[in-house]
């Protein structure tokens, strides 16, 4: 099978040459096959949040390379590197990361919008991600007045809006109860069902032995063990 | 777009009332009052009184 | 680069805040309205002075005696006739008559096609004399006694025939306290314009009492005074700019508090950083120049339409209630105004928002 | 502050000059003459009670003032006439009489005025307190005399520019039409007139009549009116300006075809280049100082001065010789020069300064 995400020595470093300086993360190597659904363990500060908003191109390797599709995202410039995210990537956050004061279907509109898009094909578009996430019944509430697992999972309807082929996780079940966390179980195999990458950071137990997960990927001080 | 468009028609009916305003205006006819008046006058000086020192010195003074 | 639902999704994202928003929104649009306000009537009184001055005589002489006016005689008027260019001296009859139970000085202007019994009076004079129960006559109080005239007509005050009171030449003498041959003021008239300047200075040379004033001096004096520089012009353009800087940084702390993490959210799905800052100047331009326009027509409203209630009593006095504002509307200044303000607002938006959208922004969502 | 300045608005009005010196109630005074023109002075017209302290009388004439009377009488040797004694307002013999000349006190009709008196002791008080140097008549007289063309001159130029026009005007609006030749002094056109017009004043009434009478019986010019139009398009033949944008500075030529020129110098030098094909009659030029229409033969010109057209120096054009040595005298002219002294000596005399 195909790489999906090829990591080559990948180091990140916080206050290069200086006093404080601190390796988030050294020497990684990765290889996420396409479709791989990649579970990425630790206790919290060893590194995995950095290393998925590299793979997401959130934040810049401090040397080494991220190949995504076999094209090296670690160099891209802004414009290129937002399109990526746009297209390819759907996050979904620990603290959920929605905005405020604006309704689940607006809040699920937002990565559409750079695209120019019809209304209709927009509509479709966003109903499709509510149905999948099984939030379209609240699609006109205010996202602020939703539980964390509505929350949770508007969150995801706008990872998927633009259906991207890449899903990156990061302590998606950290602010949820059992109950909710189980339901984000649920999506994942969904997920797999759907033939998207996912890569999950979390140091949630809910997540060990599970069957349809391809890869565990233990991390530790910033290294791979 | 319907919030713009909304703006877009209040200011259109603000300016069909000042446009409507300024066409209806008599310029010509104040002219010739001013100028009426003015000619009769050797040293206009404006019949008014202004808030500042400065002014009043401008009005009486000169 | 511009796709509606980018424009939908950025007035979405504005209303979303509106009362962040509103309140620079109120204040710039004050802003606004006070400056275009206080330009509307500077403008309207300069402009009908201008054409006032348009009639004048090119040079103006008055005589003065240790320091105070007084008043010129038929030898003043043969003496600068004599002078090579000058075509003709008119001598007029122009003073103030002090009323005094109202205390207020009435403007005495000679019309010679007025007989010796009645006068014409503005619309101001005439309610200010209704107060005394003057409606058809008026008695002037004079040396010789009392002399009576009748309003013959009332002519619509404006900024220099507020206060006038037009009488026959005679009757003005009378009022005014002067004899047949004195007279107030002098008009020179000089036919060839590039003689101007140096007439005028013939003129002082032969009576260095004399007080010279040529067109161009009284036009640069009214430029003077409604010249920014101009006592309340000052103030009045100081308190804009003071507010205007607050209402800025009012605008910036707005950017860089609250709305640093959705500028970040909006970063992880997708968002350039252009497309940020293309945001922001979306917000921020519908709120500049909806508050820019409404300031301008409400000011135009307020001033031309409504008589500038409050603000015309700063530049006309208390007495002005009948003068109305010629329109005037100078689309230069307005645009000047607009490049010094809403450019500037703009741009203090702009740059906070490009400053957060480059900041790693993985910490923020974390 | 506010009050303050108005009030020394309202004191201008109130600090009044008494009345001219020279002038008495009628009542007062002697007038001498009979009828209707008992109280002008038949030279000029003048009211006599105005002027009444520099009156002469002359075989039943009462004159204004002894410009008038020298006028009238030519400059001829008067012994047997009578002037007014400043102090007693009684009429004196001459010859007794001691005259203060150059006072601060202004005459009548002159620049130099002269006042007389008929005991030393008044004399004496005058020039105390009005300065000048006392002459007998004789001596006055001479002075009337050379001051006559000077003060004749200043008389002219003040009716050309603006008794005639204030006359004009109010004859065309308040006066009946008068025929001024049926009258054989401008004394008795003016009482004439007092009937026919409806003007109380006495120097309105003056100023008529010395309208009609000037303009009318003695056909003097008005001041000339208009100037040159030019049209649009009319380009300078020489430079090839257009003319419109200078219109003080316009000169023409009024031949079978309309030639405008931004100025005298371009004109000059056309008319040397087709100097058979113009007549001089239709050459026309714009008065520097009153920017009227002249013909040019009848211009003086000023050469070398500081003012400059819009061609840089210029020959500047002016209707009468006195204007011509006034502007040269302001403006550092070096030469006045009429239309015919013009050569090409003189164009290249410009050309190089």
């Amino acid at each position: 099978m195909r790489s999906k995400i090829l990591i080559r020595n990948l180091y990140k470093i916080y206050n290069e040459k200086k006093e404080n300086e601190f390796f988030a993360l050294k020497n990684i190597n990765l290889n996420i096959k396409c479709g791989e659904i990649v579970i990425i363990k630790g206790i919290s500060g060893s590194g995995k949040s950095t290393l998925l908003s590299l793979i997401g191109a959130l934040s810049k390797p401090s040397s080494g390379d991220i190949l995504v599709n076999e094209q090296n995202i670690a160099k891209l410039p802004d414009i290129f590197s937002s399109q990526y995210r746009n297209e390819e990537v759907g996050f979904i956050f620990q603290s959920f990361n929605l905005v405020d004061g604006l309704s689940v279907y607006d809040n699920v509109k937002a990565p559409l919008v750079l695209s120019n898009i019809n209304q209709d094909e927009l509509k479709k578009k966003i109903n499709l991600a509510l149905e999948v996430a099984n939030i379209a019944h609240k699609s006109q509430q205010m996202v602020s007045n939703l539980s964390g697992g509505e929350k949770q999972r508007c969150a995801i309807a706008r990872a998927l809006v633009n259906s991207p082929s890449l899903i990156l996780a990061d302590e998606p079940t950290a602010n949820l109860d059992k109950n909710n966390s189980l339901i984000f179980v649920d999506i994942l195999k969904k997920f797999k069902q759907l033939n998207k990458t996912v890569v999950v950071a979390t140091h949630d137990t809910i997540f060990d032995n599970l069957a349809f997960v391809d890869t565990y990927v233990n991390i530790e001080d910033g290294a791979i063990i | 777009m319907f919030f713009i468009k909304r703006i877009l028609i209040i200011f259109f009916i603000f300016l069909v009332i000042i446009i409507g305003d300024l066409v209806t205006y008599d310029y010509v006819e104040k002219e010739d009052k001013i100028k009426e008046i003015s000619s009769k006058m050797t040293s206009i000086s404006p019949s008014f009184s202004f808030a500042s020192k400065e002014y009043k010195k401008f009005v009486y003074d000169k | 680069m511009i796709n509606k639902n980018f424009v939908d999704f950025s007035i979405l994202l504005l209303l979303k805040d509106k009362k962040e928003y509103l309140f620079s929104f109120f204040i710039f649009t004050f802003i606004v309205f006070l400056a275009s306000s206080i330009l509307f009537i500077s403008d309207s009184i300069k402009h009908d002075l201008f054409i006032a001055l348009d009639k004048q005589h090119q040079i103006i002489v008055k005589n003065t005696k240790s320091g105070r006016y007084t008043p010129l005689s038929e030898e003043h008027i043969d003496s600068i006739l004599q002078i090579s260019g000058v075509d003709n001296v008119k001598g007029k009859v122009d003073g103030y008559y002090y009323f005094a139970q109202d205390r207020r000085y009435f403007h005495i202007v000679v019309d010679e096609s007025l007989d010796e019994h009645s006068m014409i009076i503005s619309s101001e004079i005439k309610s200010i004399l209704a107060k005394f129960k003057y409606t058809t006559q008026f008695n002037f109080l004079t040396q010789d006694g009392i002399t009576s005239l009748d309003i013959k007509k009332v002519i619509k005050s404006n900024i220099i025939s507020n206060d006038v009171i037009l009488v026959n030449e005679d009757i003005a003498r009378k009022i005014l306290n002067m004899d047949e041959d004195e007279y107030s003021y002098l008009d020179v008239l000089v036919p060839n314009n590039s003689e101007i300047d140096f007439i005028s200075l013939k003129i002082v040379d032969l009576y260095p009492d004399i007080k010279v004033k040529t067109k161009n001096d009284l036009k640069s004096d009214y430029e003077y005074v409604f010249y920014y520089k101009g006592g309340i012009f000052m103030i009045l353009y100081i308190v804009s700019m003071i507010s205007f800087f607050i209402l800025l940084k009012n605008q910036i702390s707005s950017v860089f508090g609250e709305k640093k993490r959705e500028i970040a959210i909006f970063r992880s799905i997708g968002f350039a950083i252009k497309d940020i800052i293309f945001l922001k100047f979306i917000q921020n331009s519908v709120v500049a120049l909806c508050s820019y326009f409404l300031g301008v027509f409400l000011a135009y409203i307020f001033v031309f339409i409504f008589g500038a209630p409050l603000l015309k009593n700063i530049f006309l006095g208390h007495d002005a209630s009948h003068i109305i504002f010629t329109p005037i509307v100078d689309v230069k200044t307005l645009f000047v105004m607009f490049i010094f303000t809403v450019i500037p607002f703009l741009a203090s938006i702009l740059l906070p928002a490009w400053k957060i959208a480059v900041e790693d922004m993985s910490e923020v969502i974390k | 502050m506010f009050v303050k300045y108005l009030c020394i608005l309202a004191l201008m009005f109130t600090v009044s000059n008494a009345k001219m010196f020279q002038s008495i109630s009628e009542d007062k005074g002697t007038f001498v003459q009979k009828g209707n023109t008992k109280l002008y002075c038949p030279n000029c017209g003048m009211n006599l009670p105005k002027f009444y302290k520099t009156n002469h009388i002359h075989k039943n004439h009462q004159y204004c003032s002894l410009h008038c009377l020298a006028e009238s009488n030519n400059g001829k040797k008067l012994q047997d006439a009578k002037v007014v004694d400043t102090k007693s307002l009684k009429f004196i013999g001459v010859k007794n009489a001691y005259y203060v000349v150059n006072s601060t006190k202004k005459g009548t009709m002159s620049v130099h005025s002269k006042y007389a008196f008929a005991k030393e002791k008044d004399v004496q008080e005058f020039r105390k307190k009005y300065g000048g140097q006392i002459v007998d008549f004789a001596q006055a007289y001479e002075l009337a005399k050379i001051d006559l063309k000077k003060d004749t001159s200043m008389i002219n130029t003040k009716r050309q520019k603006k008794v005639y026009k204030v006359g004009k005007k109010l004859y065309l609006a308040k006066c009946n039409k008068v025929n001024p030749e049926a009258f054989e002094s401008i004394a008795s056109l003016k009482a004439g007139l007092k009937s026919e017009c409806k003007i109380s004043k006495d120097k309105a009434l003056q100023a008529v009549a010395v309208y009609l009478w000037d303009t009318q019986k003695l056909h003097k010019k008005m001041g000339a009116i208009g100037s040159i139009k030019v049209p649009k398009d009319a380009k300078c033949p020489i430079c090839g300006m257009f003319v419109h944008k200078y219109p003080k500075w316009a000169a023409m030529i009024d031949a079978d075809k309309k030639l405008y020129f931004d100025g005298v110098k371009d004109m000059i030098k056309y008319i040397f280049s087709h100097k058979e094909d113009i007549d001089v009659k239709n050459i026309y030029i714009t008065d520097y100082f009153s920017t009227t229409k002249i013909k040019a033969k009848d211009a003086y010109f000023v050469f070398g001065s500081n003012v400059y057209g819009p061609m840089g120096n210029e020959l500047i054009p002016f209707s009468s010789e006195i204007s011509a040595y006034a502007f040269k005298k302001d403006h550092f002219g070096k030469k006045v020069l009429t239309f015919y002294d013009i050569d090409q000596d003189v164009l290249e005399e410009i050309e190089e300064l």
